[in-house]
């Protein structure tokens, strides 16, 4: 039963593309609808998957031999994966309504994108599936690299030049990771000739260049999980994206590069090499550096997708910093993972709903404001830890550290929120600002609302261990609330300051620039350095060429030689006769 | 080494068919050449049952030979003695001679009839069958007399041969080499002369066991060496060879560049064995004009505008591998597996050029036939219109590159393996450095035909039956090469 | 029981099909097809045999004398039969795609016959049982591919293949060179003994170095090694179905297995190791492999691009050789299987693009994948795998590979082999990226540089079914490597072969 | 009548050689021919008193009756005026040339008279035991320096028969009268006189097709490259 819910959660996907396919062909465009209820369904057996219980598959004749397993760790994380795809899927067929009307009309770009868009949705989420439920290293990798090449075409979909840049940025980013989990992984493998995630935590947690494998490793799946320095990507791409893309990004995917470093770094393992203790302090750094720095720097940008991403950039510091515990602290850890699953989970789907917020508050349906305004804002609060689901994560993720006496960490964490709930109400501000009518479809906000309501109650439906998510006692309620009052503050001085000192607002994707800048140097110059040699070859080559020509003209001229030879044969056989004659009489003699 | 000739050895009285059969071998080519003279023949059968009985006559002999390892005859009237003998070498060679030739009297008779009508073209039989019947005598005479008269038969007969085209430069180059080829033999017969002199007699046997080293020795192998050096065009004496064939008919080009050359080459190389065994610097000398003559045919093979001299060139260079063996089958102190590699190397070389060179002047006859074109320029394009004769002549060329499987390559392999044993590095560089002249001539030649922007020119259809005889001494030459044990076996086991 | 007779009329069935196609008048094209067609099926079906033999243990000889010490021999052993079996399966292939290429042009007899000895001299490689025997048919391959690569007989065609002809026959002479040195050294000595060339090391160390020099450069032409590819990218002027070949399995790979042959059965790996050869020849593998990705990005036409990077992938094998330790064999012989259906595939596409849309820059390739989706598709399939991406075949190799140098120590050439990873996907995702996500002339943006419907399909379907299949072979053997007979399954049990006698 | 004898040999060898000379350096075509005509009959006598009848009789068949005619067929002695060869053999050689084949004339000269006094050791004593052979000797070595030397195609086939009487000389000096050499000689002189008729046809066509300058054997380095 399972395994066939198993090949039905990978398979179904792509059975969805292939139907689209076939409609694609037999149907014309007129009458061409590509977010049918197959679609839709598309992630349906995987979240059914997450809730048929714990089990495990071994396929030798899978590329190097898989290990697939749901277990404590992999079933949530499935469950809200999929939960944020089948909402997002809805979104989207609400989202994309107006542009398939267009596309029926005979707009060819319009008909392109989304049929793009249809075919390989349900691929990138294939990928994220099989990455989740994934134990060893090839279906991990396969996993990872469907889902993030096939995500290009949820950046790339408006096809606007915004759009292209965030897809270019994107995919050079994607590549660079995948080189180093390549070397990483391989690294790790050829260690201990283990083709399973766990001989890869074995290998970074023994090996005597462990802290390397793991470094790459962090790096390279980093890209994902916008660590700081390569979290240039989010920006760019999520303003562009089409809001259900930037949700099941933000959401889902970003989630995928944290899970894997659970999978693969040796997290709350005994006796670390102090490498790695060092290691992790430096992810620690970089985490909390993410979390607050995207918060400075988000609280400017205009576009609410925009602040939104740098919101996850932060709550991805956040995340970063509590994987680090799993290294620099390994006693923790055990305590911690439940509640950053939680974390996770409650992230996934509340960001989920604050990036199809955006487009709803683009295209308001007719009730009165203040109801969109108050649903717009949940998911805003209870991201900020300060209601509801979210009160509950950030909950479990602090009790756990307080038992371990990480006061510090804790009351950096606490400090973050401010900024996360600055980031918040800026991007609410943001999208007061930039409201505007015209109804919106009932897939739109009815996946919305189910998004939200999802991330209210994270806590109940995610299939976690017993007592991992606990309601935190009222004394501690202060010590969660505060930051949401002072965010708002914040953001309001900001706002006042703003209103008179005129100020401009820095560019998204804030690193890039210099990236971009520093890279076209480079290439100018590799460039000029390949014409240089190309034109070294040519001149060699043009120098052998003339060697040549002279060298045949030269045995041309021999052959006139022949003539000689031709004339003076008899003389020749005289002389060959005495020669001969000569040699033997001197060799006799000698 | 005289073992190897078969000079000494087994006496065996041969059986009473193999009197008839060398009878009939050394015999019939003349008196077929003679009745074609008088009936030329039109068609290819009547040809064809000439060379079947010669041929038959070859495979009694070879089975003979095959059971006794050496042959002889003797005769004496009145004071003058004629000594013959069949061991592994000259009867390979007889083969050699009678196929090459069946395959060139077959050839003939679709040439005459397509090409315009010449006046003396009914003289070429007989001339044939005299070049032919010379042949076989030169392989099996085993003394100076004989050898004499064979070698001048063949001179004769092959100039008159190549002089019945008749036009203007083909009777110059054949004047030339008439006049240089009798010149040669009087070189001979110097030596002869001095021989039968000092020693009083003329056969080979006798004189292998009495000749001892001293100036008589040495000069008469000068003057011999260097006479005979001039009819089989080596090296520095080699100059009158590609004029002559450049207008000559095609089978006459065929035999001659085929065989009367590699006459000359084994007698010379058979007396040296007897006059001037184990001395070091004569054969010396000789390679190293044939290391100066694998390059220096390379080039004008490479140079040559027309495809005939491109043909003939290339035989200055092939002769020039067999003389690079001398110092290995003549010199002194080198290792016996050294010697037995080298002289399989030798013949085995020998014999692929000879076929392959015959086939590979059929194919460039046709070619030339069929477009009318002599030279190389004229020549492109012909791969789209005239494919087999093109492939006949890659095939043969395969074999002269010595590239595998060919007897090129096999000869080549056994040659080199015998100098890297016997430490001549000279050797080993020329014959890697022919290989690679060889190659630029013919894909020069390839690279011509190849090209598909040529004018089109209008082509003759070549009589049936020309391109299947050449190539099948092309793919003979070719088989040669991986079924190379079986010629081996019986050069072994003919002089064991 | 020794069948003697198999692996001759394997080879036989190619030789024969030359003949026969020679022997045909030009204009039999129905005829000459079906002596193709079924001597292909023949023949793979024979190699299957050997396969089953050689599961069974038994393994087929054919041998004879052709002069004193020197032997003709074909072995069927795994390793050859491993080749064998890529060269016949790809044969199959390119003969239905040249068929369909060739439709209606000149000189197609003369094509198939020289296609046909070219493949029965790469089936003559592969089952060739001595370095004699091997010698022998790699010169003809030499000989039998030159007439294919100046096929089209304009001047860029001939001046190609006279550079072709410069490299390969030089190479042959100093292989020639070495071969003889090696055999007056040891006499004749067959790939199948156990004992490599061991006992001459104490007092023949130099000479062993310089023959495995000659040999190994002699090898290293065809293998297309940097600094002596230059005549790789300049044959591309073939037509597609050549270079394909070329490029897949003929030439290429018959330059690599040879240095496979040497290192495994001739030298063998500790005396290759003891000779300190192997780190020389990973050394110069690894630039190849960097040095043929660099060029490849600089090419702004497709075929150039696609030869550059077989140079770069090639090297792969003989790094994969040069790395001492069963995983690395494994990735090499795994990659020589697997980067010849990939690459094939690639040059199939790339002819397909050539006739259907005469298509040979890269940016007139924007939107081709509406235009052909299923070559496309096919391409991009490839383009992955060259990658190194899951889960096409590449993936497979890259990572045995990566773990045979972790396994040796070399760790660098793990580095390498993520740049150059990284590399390929610089130099192939922009093309994917312009096959999909570009609007060029399907979408009505300008037009095709030669547009021509070949057939009912987005293309002549002899052209299009065999791109289609290889792609979907090289995901497969990617995706269910770990199925008994696939490539990876087959290695593996040639590798074990090799370093547990 | 020993003396006698040796008179007479030595008369003849002196005759011999100096009728060799002329008909080798004559440059008027026809005077040389003549001379030939004059050598073949000497070349006769010589055979006599050496007590070959037999090689006599054969040097007078072939030698004058046959050959001897060739030439002047080949000079066109027998045709109208128009056809005849041009008389003289104007044809300058480079000294260089000269010179060389004069050295190597000597040469050859000193290596053959060298292994002819090994063989007669009696020579050293008395040098002129053996006037024909000595005869032979100069003969040899004069003929194949003249035959290096010209150009003239009828000179050079003049030249050839001379340097086969000189072989055979040798031949009969050295081996005395034994049947093997005669049978050589038998041979060769039959292969002389069917390279000469040959030779004089070949001659007599080429003149025709191409004028005198074919008689000097070559269109210059034309050949050479086609």
């Amino acid at each position: 039963m399972t395994t066939l819910l198993l090949i039905l959660a990978l398979g179904w996907p792509l059975c969805v593309a292939a139907l689209g396919i076939w409609q694609a062909y037999r149907t014309p465009v007129a009458r061409r609808r590509y977010f049918t209820g197959w679609w839709l369904s598309a992630a349906w057996p995987a979240l059914l998957l997450a809730y048929a219980g714990e089990a495990q598959w071994a396929m030798d004749a899978w590329m190097l031999g898989s290990q697939w397993s749901l277990d404590a760790l992999s079933r949530p994380w499935l469950a809200f994966t999929a939960l944020l795809w089948s909402f997002a899927a809805v979104h989207a067929r609400g989202y994309f309504a107006k542009e398939q009307a267009r596309a029926q009309t005979g707009d060819s770009a319009a008909e392109r994108r989304l049929l793009r868009l249809a075919l390989l949705w349900p691929v990138t989420l294939s990928g994220n599936v099989l990455l989740i439920i994934a134990q060893d290293i090839a279906s991990f990798y396969l996993g990872f690299a469907v889902m993030t090449f096939a995500a290009y075409a949820l950046v790339v979909h408006n096809g606007t030049a915004d759009a292209k840049l965030g897809a270019r940025a994107y995919l050079i980013l994607a590549v660079l990771g995948e080189g180093m989990i390549l070397g990483g992984l391989l690294w790790a493998a050829g260690d201990t000739q283990s083709v399973m995630l766990e001989g890869v935590r074995e290998a970074v947690a023994t090996s005597d260049y462990g802290v390397a494998m793991a470094a790459l490793l962090w790096l390279g799946l980093g890209v994902k999980a916008g660590v700081i320095g390569l979290h240039v990507w989010l920006p760019l791409a999520h303003p562009a994206a089409p809001a259900p893309a930037s949700a099941v990004l933000s959401g889902a995917m970003i989630k995928a590069g944290l899970l894997g470093w659970i999978y693969v770094l040796p997290l709350g393992e005994a006796s670390l090499s102090p490498a790695l203790t060092q290691l992790g302090n430096i992810m620690l750094i970089a985490g909390l550096a993410a979390a607050f720095g995207a918060a400075l720097y988000g609280v400017w940008q205009h576009h609410p997708k925009a602040v939104l991403a740098y919101s996850s950039i932060s709550q991805m510091g956040m995340l970063t910093a509590m994987v680090a515990m799993g290294l620099a602290a390994p006693e923790v850890w055990p305590l911690l993972l439940p509640g950053v699953v939680l974390f996770a989970a409650h992230h996934a789907l509340a960001k989920g709903a604050l990036f199809m917020g955006t487009s709803i508050s683009e295209h308001m349906p007719r009730w009165s404001p203040v109801v969109i305004w108050m649903l717009l804002a949940l998911p805003a609060l209870s991201l900020t830890g300060a209601f509801a689901g979210g009160l509950i994560s950030k909950w479990s993720v602090k009790s756990a550290l307080y038992e371990m006496h990480h006061e510090t960490l804790i009351s950096l964490l606490t400090w973050a929120a401010v900024g996360t709930s600055a980031l918040v109400s800026v991007s609410l501000w943001r999208q007061w600002q930039q409201r505007s009518a015209g109804g919106s479809h009932p897939g739109q906000w009815g996946a919305w609302l189910a998004a939200l309501v999802a991330a209210l109650i994270t806590p109940l439906w995610l299939p976690l261990p017993e007592g991992s998510a606990v309601v935190p006692p009222l004394k501690e309620w202060t010590s969660l609330m505060w930051p949401l009052p002072a965010g708002v503050l914040v953001v309001a001085f900001g706002l006042l300051v703003t209103r008179y000192g005129r100020l401009a607002t820095p560019p998204a994707g804030d690193l890039w620039w210099p990236y971009a800048w520093l890279g076209q140097h480079v290439l100018k110059g590799v460039r000029r350095a390949g014409h240089g040699f190309a034109a070294l070859k040519a001149r060699c080559v043009d120098i052998a060429l003339a060697i040549e020509t002279r060298a045949m003209k030269s045995v041309t001229q021999l052959t006139a030689m022949e003539g000689w030879m031709r004339h003076h044969t008899s003389g020749l056989m005289m002389a060959l006769a005495v020669m001969l004659a000569l040699l033997l009489l001197w060799e006799g003699a000698s | 080494m005289n073992w190897r000739f078969g000079l000494t050895g087994s006496t065996f009285d041969p059986l009473m068919t193999s009197h008839w059969a060398l009878a009939a071998a050394l015999l019939l080519p003349l008196v077929f050449g003679a009745l074609a003279a008088i009936f030329p023949p039109r068609r290819m059968w009547p040809v064809a049952l000439a060379c079947a009985v010669i041929l038959t006559a070859g495979i009694f002999l070879l089975i003979d030979t095959r059971q006794a390892g050496v042959l002889r005859w003797q005769w004496e009237f009145s004071g003058i003695g004629v000594a013959l003998r069949l061991n592994g070498v000259s009867m390979l060679l007889l083969l050699l001679t009678q196929w090459l030739g069946a395959a060139a009297a077959l050839y003939t008779p679709g040439l005459l009839r397509i090409s315009d009508p010449e006046r003396f073209a009914r003289w070429l039989w007989p001339l044939m069958g005299a070049v032919i019947s010379a042949l076989s005598l030169a392989w099996v005479a085993t003394d100076l007399l004989t050898l004499y008269i064979a070698l001048e038969t063949m001179g004769l007969a092959a100039v008159a041969m190549l002089l019945l085209s008749g036009q203007a430069d083909a009777l110059l180059a054949g004047m030339r080499y008439l006049l240089l080829t009798l010149v040669g033999s009087l070189a001979y017969l110097l030596g002869v002369a001095l021989i039968l002199g000092y020693w009083g007699r003329l056969d080979l046997a006798g004189l292998a066991e009495v000749v001892e080293p001293g100036p008589v020795a040495w000069v008469a192998a000068a003057l011999m060496g260097a006479g005979l050096a001039l009819k089989a065009a080596l090296f520095p004496l080699h100059a009158w060879l590609s004029p002559v064939h450049s207008s000559a008919w095609t089978p006459v080009s065929a035999l001659h560049a085929g065989l009367v050359v590699k006459a000359s080459l084994f007698v010379l190389l058979e007396l040296w064995s007897i006059l001037l065994f184990e001395t070091f610097w004569a054969p010396r000398v000789i390679a190293w004009m044939g290391m100066l003559a694998v390059v220096w045919g390379g080039l004008i093979a490479w140079r040559a505008e027309s495809l005939k001299t491109l043909v003939a060139s290339s035989t200055v260079a092939q002769l020039g591998y067999l003389m690079v063996v001398f110092p290995l089958l003549l010199g002194p102190d080198i290792s016996p597996l050294a010697r037995a590699l080298a002289w399989d190397g030798f013949w085995l070389q020998l014999m692929g050029h000879a076929l392959a060179k015959a086939a590979m002047f059929m194919a460039a006859g046709n070619l030339i036939l069929a477009t009318g074109e002599k030279t190389l320029e004229g020549l492109a394009g012909t791969s789209r219109r005239l494919p087999l004769s093109l492939l006949v002549f890659g095939v043969a060329s395969v074999t002269l590159m010595g590239l595998p499987p060919s007897a090129g390559f096999t000869a080549k392999w056994l040659l080199l393996q015998s100098m890297v044993i016997s430490g001549q590095w000279w050797a080993v560089a020329a014959l890697l450095v022919g290989t690679l002249l060889t190659a630029a001539y013919i894909f020069r030649f390839f690279r011509y035909s190849f090209m598909e922007t040529a004018p089109r020119h209008r082509y003759q259809p070549l009589a049936p039956g020309m391109d299947v005889i050449a190539l099948g001494l092309a793919l003979a030459a070719f088989a040669l090469g991986l079924l190379a044990h079986f010629p081996l076996d019986l050069l072994h086991g003919g002089s064991a | 029981m020794n069948a003697a007779w198999l692996p001759l009329t394997a080879l036989a069935a190619s030789l024969l099909a030359a003949v026969i196609i020679f022997s045909l008048p030009e204009e039999a094209r129905r005829v000459r097809t079906s002596v193709n067609l079924t001597a292909a099926v023949i023949k793979i079906s024979l190699v299957a045999l050997m396969v089953k033999r050689i599961t069974n243990g038994d393994e087929a000889v054919f041998s004879f004398q052709v002069v004193g010490n020197i032997d003709f021999v074909l072995r069927a052993d795994a390793l050859g039969v491993m080749f064998a079996g890529l060269s016949s399966v790809l044969w199959l292939c390119t003969t239905v795609y040249a068929i369909g290429y060739l439709e209606g042009t000149a000189n197609r007899k003369r094509f198939f016959g020289f296609f046909s000895l070219c493949v029965a001299s790469t089936l003559g490689i592969a089952l060739a049982g001595n370095l004699f025997t091997f010698l022998i048919f790699y010169e003809m391959l030499t000989l039998s591919t030159y007439p294919l690569v100046v096929h089209s007989g304009t001047d860029k065609a001939l001046n190609a293949g006279r550079i072709y002809l410069r490299y390969t026959l030089t190479a042959g002479v100093v292989l020639l060179f070495g071969v003889v040195l090696l055999y007056s050294l040891t006499g004749d000595h067959s790939f199948a003994s156990e004992r490599g060339l061991g006992d001459y090391l104490d007092d023949h160390r130099v000479l062993l170095t310089l023959i495995f020099a000659l040999l190994v450069g002699g090898f290293a032409v065809k293998a297309a090694m940097v600094p002596l590819h230059g005549w790789l990218p300049r044959a591309m002027v073939a037509p597609a179905p050549v270079s394909a070949l070329l490029h897949a399995v003929a030439v290429v790979k018959a330059g690599a297995f040879g240095i496979l042959r040497i290192i495994y059965d001739l030298y063998g790996i500790e005396l290759s190791v003891e000779l300190g050869v192997t780190t020389a020849l990973a050394v110069a593998s690894c630039i190849t492999i960097i040095y043929g990705s660099m060029r490849a990005i600089a090419q702004q036409e497709l075929k150039p691009r696609l030869a550059f990077s077989t140079i770069s992938q090639v090297s792969y094998v003989i790094l994969g050789v040069s790395l001492f330790g069963p995983f690395g064999t494994i990735g090499a012989l795994a990659h020589l299987l697997h980067q010849g259906l990939m690459k094939v595939t690639l040059f199939f596409c790339a002819g397909i693009y050539a006739e259907e849309l005469g298509i040979h820059r890269i940016d007139e390739m924007d939107g081709a994948g509406k235009r052909m989706p299923l070559t496309s598709l096919a391409f991009t399939i490839g383009a992955f795998g060259m990658i190194g991406l899951p889960p096409v075949a590449g993936f497979i190799t890259k990572w045995y590979l990566g773990i045979g140098a972790i396994q040796a120590d070399m760790y660098w050439v793990v580095a390498v082999l993520v740049a150059s990873s990284t590399l390929n996907a610089i130099y192939f995702l922009p093309i994917v990226h312009r096959l999909w996500f570009r609007v060029g002339p399907a979408h009505g943006h300008g037009h095709w540089p030669d547009e021509q419907r070949l057939g009912r399909l987005e293309t002549h379907g002899w052209l299009l079914w065999p791109a289609v299949f290889t792609a979907a072979i090289s995901l497969a053997a990617g995706l269910f490597a770990g199925l008994p007979f696939s490539p990876l399954d087959w290695a593996t049990r040639v590798a074990v072969g090799e370093y547990l006698p | 009548m020993i003396a006698s004898v040796d008179l007479i040999e030595v008369v003849l060898a002196l005759c011999l050689v100096t009728a060799a000379l002329f008909c080798l350096f004559d440059r008027h075509l026809l005077r040389a021919c003549s001379f030939f005509v004059a050598f073949t009959l000497c070349m006769a006598l010589a055979w006599l008193t050496l007590a070959a009848p037999w090689l006599a009789l054969m040097e007078g068949i072939i030698g004058a009756l046959l050959t001897t005619p060739c030439f002047f067929y080949a000079l066109g002695v027998f045709t109208p005026a128009s056809e005849k060869l041009p008389s003289h053999d104007h044809f300058k050689e480079p000294l260089s040339r000269g010179v060389m084949r004069t050295l190597l004339a000597l040469a050859w000269c000193l290596m053959v008279g060298a292994v002819v006094r090994f063989i007669f050791p009696a020579m050293v004593y008395s040098p002129t035991e053996h006037p024909l052979l000595l005869a032979g000797v100069v003969m040899v070595a004069a003929a194949m320096g003249a035959f290096a030397w010209h150009r003239h195609l009828v000179r050079r086939l003049l030249a050839f028969n001379v340097l086969g009487s000189g072989v055979f000389l040798l031949l009969a000096g050295l081996a005395g009268t034994d049947p093997q050499g005669q049978a050589l000689i038998t041979t060769a002189l039959v292969v002389a006189w069917l390279g000469s008729l040959l030779g004089a046809l070949v001659i007599r066509r080429l003149y025709r097709l191409e004028g005198e300058n074919a008689l000097l054997g070559s269109r210059g380095l034309k050949e050479t490259r086609q």
